[in-house]
């Protein structure tokens, strides 16, 4: 299995303030310049379907992770190739940003190809689940990455089995599962997380904190200040990661893979953020009424863009010059154009449309199979 | 046809909403819990405004997580109140799966009478949205096999609102399955009446469309499209009888013997996966009930025993089509 | 009749334990999960000694979980293992539902056939043992109208072992009822072959009677029933086929119709409630397969739809009983 | 509501050794005098039942809740009559243990009589549900007791409903919720405690760990070394109390109760204690196979009758003579008799046992009947 280790050759930087070596410490400017690449491709993923679909070549609803894109880059970054993950509805560029570290066209990286994840938000046959479910309903055991059904948490049980079974099998690999922090009401997170606990099984559970469950406030989901605090309910640890800060994300969830991985068990990472737009795209206009505008604002004031920007400058890797070059954050997608991203990130992305723009419709001949497992597979 | 402005009509979700507030208004032991029902006013604005009107102790935003309110509905209900539970999508009704048949269904029948517990579980259901295999189903069956809870589908607007107030004031559990291609369907559009003149009685089923030749038996969707299969029957030289169950449990037996004592002839609609869904059931019970009137094989039009997919031509293939209707119809009066 | 000591005769649970032996020694990627079924051996001791001889690593005490418990097996079954779900009863089966429904039963469909999930679900079930509500189920078709689950229900020793064996083998998941009031039956007990030998084919029923004038089709305890039904039924003059279906999904109607192509009377007995039970399943496809053979109005024998009382008159009234069977029976003979 | 306060017209007795005060100070020596009788109560019916089915009088599974008796009369004691409770399958005692201070044979309490109770034992009709459920099944609503199903953990958000609607009406009553370590592993525990949490309902949770769920030892349901540390996940007091000692459990039960009443929320009270038999006496014979005989030996070694006389001779409550009276601790059904119990003790429960024995079995005919709701009612 082709692993590429997160030191390279070039001579690791300290950018960290903190006394005790963090896992940053390991990552070359090279790795800064990826992260931001990485960050702005999040992002146009998330503008470009919006205008896509504005434009009217794409049905469906949108869930946007505009705004919370450091969340999935930096755990991400944390990984090895061979690592599960679990992602969820608002986590749709984290099939793409699986190992992508191992090189954005890599044919043989453990992630998907922008190819089959554009094909699956089209709704083509080229998707990897050949458009049988819908959004991120898609996964492949291949790549290591578990399908998910829209019941939400209904994947950490699933998690902690597939690791369960790899452990037994001699491995040390891990998973990252992604969940909203309405979703750890359910009672599938209690007991898949449980389970982890006791047989302490590299679980790692990601919390994408953005304040709202749709409607809902998180106050009224979660009885405790930090979501992270369910940890103590399984004697596990729950740490507390800057959401809006790649960095800082990529440090808590390295620290909880590396525990998960020596054998220590689960862990709990909460990544405090703020969903930038309606639950959906369809709750767009509506979310401007049931969340207080000013909430909004400060929620949306620290762009992971904008941030690693300026850690970035502070630390000589980048010129304000650079930064200005391409000025995708804190815009929508109203606000945006091509030109304030990356040329690899556009040329990246719109290889993929293109692709499932052609990718054809599957045939209804296909709509009654594999109910059950088909001879020849 | 006159328009919707002179004649005043509103659509099915407009239904749901004036049962809500009617109710609500009536009786003050009513409260409502669900995700996202009260700030928000529910994923379908079921409950929009409702918070606001009545506060947020009676229209409670709940946590995700359905078997805590299915089951703390069960313990209000015993206490005093009467619930309303939405479940966001009906699909997610297998997360309070364990609360509803084994706490809620029971709770009348082994407390000897006791404990009845006034509650009705609604949601959105069913097909034909592109909705992909968690935001299609119509899971009805499930519930019809437990016994004790009371299942409702209306498939217009009058009878959502009907149903849904009957629904509210019946001592009993019902689940109540919403269709939500019909919430917006203007070409369905009523007139509806207030308060109890509103009233639909639960367990009686429409004879929607009177006919000689065959009794088409359906409800939700599929009764639209049994509709249109009864007008394309007539280019063909029959006629249709069209029945729209509106309650399966308890279901109406009468009626369906009634008009196939005149057809003759029973197809059954539904767009649940065919293997004991509730199609069959009808099936199985005419089969015998009305064996003597039956001149042709007793037939079914469902869903396959598949997941609903999502890309179009997968859902076309496995739901019920007016097409499909047609030509088992046409098998069975060709008899 | 020889003694069971002569013939080496063994019962239900002995045919369970046999199967569960025998595939954990050859297939080295077998997991087991459930509540106490390592160090205790399971609440009926299907896996009694299996820890200690395969390590508490394959042999799995589970917490009172039972979605961790569906989910986990999933996550494994997805990683290269075959795993056995033990419920301790299934009824505690709906407090896993939505992992059952929703996540293990639509995977191979939903990815295009990527990941089947080689998984058995199995537990205890069934009601004439006075355990009330909730040890006392058959809530079979729910899974039966829940595509992308098979779902078997021996009512032998030797179908204990070798469907077990089968669906062990399957690659998609199966929800295996065990009848409880079976497992130390002595008048059922039979030798046993091994290994391959002893498979038994999911997917087909099996005539364990032969007779002219109707047929009864079962699985399960009501199976026996029928079979003592048809010797009193004798006593009327009357001779009934007996068929044991053995696997409800996918259902062997082939075996069904052939009978009914002979003795042209259906009666179907189950011990699940009535309604959207997969009695009515039965009824409804052969209603209409076999219309032409039927000579009388197809009927069935079934759990009323109640839940399962505690005290004995209540449960047997509930509950089918030989008595039930005949009356019914004679009631088609004589039609 | 005829409400018996806790404090007697009798001069309180201060027996606590901590300095700052404790429910229990409250208590008078009657109390004290009550508190014991209720446990030889608890313990009697376990024996007289675990006897009358080897008599061959009684059939089904007995859940034995000997040496657990601590628990229900400790924690009963710190209720009033209106409040409302949960038990489950191992707190047969708690039905006819509740408000039984108000009375042993009082009219009005809101606790069940010895009849009912019997009368659900043996399975007739004259039980509460007549019959239709088994054992511990049972409840009343007019009494305030919830009706439990059998599976685990259930009751908690059912619980947390009834007094989220009494506190909408306007009352102040707690209700206190029976579990074993091992079902709060279960997805309904989470989902009821977090709502609980989340709307401060006045929701108890005592769990009993008796350090065995069945045949599974309870590190393999619950990460933690104390069970109570679930409450942390949920930012609520977790208490622990020593479940063999009577006024600790009353202690901590008491401090929840009026933390919950006074509006601050739900609570978890673990009372360590041990299981003595099998899980049910279908399982006595296997459990000594499973479980170590010197954990046994240890787990029994503190019976609470006998703790609870300890402490009543500490504080010259009871004399040595008084106390040998009755030397009902530390024995089985097989080792006890009649005589090693307060006569008003065997006289109450025979009362129910013979009243039971005559009760008739409920007749066919009820048993298609409430399914629904019938008219008349
Ligand atoms: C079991 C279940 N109940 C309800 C829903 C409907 N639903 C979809 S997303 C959502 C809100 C999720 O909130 P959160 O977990 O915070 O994730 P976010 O959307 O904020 O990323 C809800 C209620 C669902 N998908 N699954
Ligand atoms: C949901 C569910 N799963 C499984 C069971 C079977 N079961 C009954 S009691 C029991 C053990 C309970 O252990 P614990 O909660 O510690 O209570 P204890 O019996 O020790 O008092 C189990 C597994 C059940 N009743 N409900
Ligand atoms: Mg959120
Ligand atoms: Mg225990």
């Amino acid at each position: 299995m082709p692993e590429r280790e997160l030191a390279r050759t070039a001579e690791p930087r300290k950018v960290s303030k903190a006394t005790e070596p963090l896992p940053r410490d390991i990552l070359t400017p090279d790795d800064y310049r990826e992260l931001l690449d990485q960050l702005y491709l999040a992002r146009y993923f998330d503008v470009r379907l919006t205008k896509e679909k504005k434009r009217g070549r794409l049905r469906g609803t949108l869930y946007s992770s505009h705004n919370q894109e450091a969340i999935l880059v930096g755990s991400l970054y944390a990984l090895r190739s061979t690592d599960w993950i679990s992602p969820i509805h608002r986590d749709m560029p984290a099939f793409f940003l699986k190992d992508i570290k191992n090189g954005w066209d890599s044919k043989d990286r453990l992630g998907m190809s922008i190819e089959e994840v554009c094909s699956q938000v089209w709704g083509r046959v080229d998707s990897p689940g050949r458009a049988r479910d819908n959004w991120s309903h898609i996964g492949s055991k291949k790549k290591r990455i578990i399908h998910s059904t829209s019941m939400l948490a209904g994947t950490i049980p699933v998690a902690a089995g597939v690791v369960y079974a790899d452990r037994l099998d001699g491995g040390d690999n891990v998973v990252v599962t992604y969940n909203g922090e309405g979703s750890t009401a359910q009672g599938a997170f209690h007991e898949g997380v449980n389970f982890a606990a006791v047989h302490k099984l590299p679980v790692v559970t990601v919390i994408e904190n953005n304040q709202w469950a749709f409607g809902t406030p998180a106050h009224l989901g979660c009885p405790t200040e930090d979501v992270a605090d369910r940890a103590k309910g399984y004697g596990i640890p729950g740490l507390v990661a800057d959401g809006q800060d790649v960095l800082d994300v990529f440090d808590k969830v390295s620290e909880a893979v590396e525990y998960a991985r020596s054998g220590k068990g689960p862990s709990i990472v909460e990544c405090k953020t703020f969903r930038s737009y309606g639950h959906g795209d369809h709750d767009d206009d509506r979310a401007v009424k049931y969340r207080p505008q000013d909430e909004v604002e400060v929620g949306r004031s620290r762009d992971p863009i904008a941030e690693m920007k300026k850690v970035m400058i502070a630390e000589g890797l980048l010129t304000q010059k650079e930064a200005d070059k391409h000025p995708a954050e804190y815009k929508g997608a109203g606000e945006v154009t091509d030109h304030d991203f990356p040329e690899r990130v556009v040329e990246f992305l719109s290889r993929g449309v293109d692709f499932a723009l052609k990718s054809p419709l599957p045939d209804a001949s296909e709509a009654r199979r594999w109910v059950f497992k088909e001879e020849d597979q | 046809m006159s328009t919707a402005v002179e004649r005043k009509t509103k659509n099915y979700l407009t239904g749901l909403k004036e049962a809500m507030y009617e109710e609500m208004e009536s009786n003050p032991d009513l409260i409502c819990m669900g995700e996202d029902i009260g700030l928000l006013g529910g994923a379908f604005g079921v409950t929009d405004g409702m918070q606001a009107k009545y506060g947020a102790e009676r229209v409670i935003d709940m946590p995700i997580s359905e078997s805590a309110i299915v089951g703390a509905a069960c313990g209000m209900a015993l206490n005093g109140k009467t619930v309303m539970a939405e479940m966001q999508f009906i699909d997610f009704i297998s997360c309070g799966f364990d609360q509803i048949v084994n706490m809620v269904a029971t709770y009348c029948y082994r407390t000897a009478g006791e404990v009845p517990i006034p509650m009705v579980i609604r949601g959105p259901a069913g097909g034909y949205g592109g909705g992909a295999l968690y935001h299609s189903q119509m899971n009805e069956a499930w519930f019809c096999n437990s016994p004790g809870l009371k299942v409702v589908c209306p498939s217009t607007p009058s009878d959502a609102k009907g149903l849904l107030k009957a629904a509210l004031r019946d001592p009993n559990p019902v689940v109540f399955y919403e269709i939500k291609e019909l919430y917006r369907k203007r070409s369905i559009e009523e007139e509806l009446l207030d308060g109890d003149d509103a009233l639909i009685p639960l367990g009686k089923a429409r004879v929607g469309r009177e006919g000689t030749d065959l009794t088409l038996v359906s409800y939700g969707n599929p009764y639209h499209l049994s509709l249109s299969a009864a007008k394309k029957l007539e280019e063909f030289g029959f006629s249709a009888e069209v029945i729209d169950l509106r309650t399966l449990v308890p279901l109406d037996e009468e009626t369906i013997t009634e008009s196939l004592s005149r057809t003759n002839r029973l197809l059954v609609v539904n767009e649940a996966p065919m293997t004991c869904g509730f199609a069959g059931e009808v099936l199985a019970r005419l089969s015998q009930a009305a064996f003597e009137h039956l001149d042709a094989p007793p037939a079914r039009v469902t869903r396959t025993d598949t997941p609903v997919p999502w890309a179009t031509p997968l859902e076309s293939d496995v739901l019920p089509s007016v097409d499909d209707i047609v030509e088992a119809a046409l098998k069975l009066c060709r008899y």
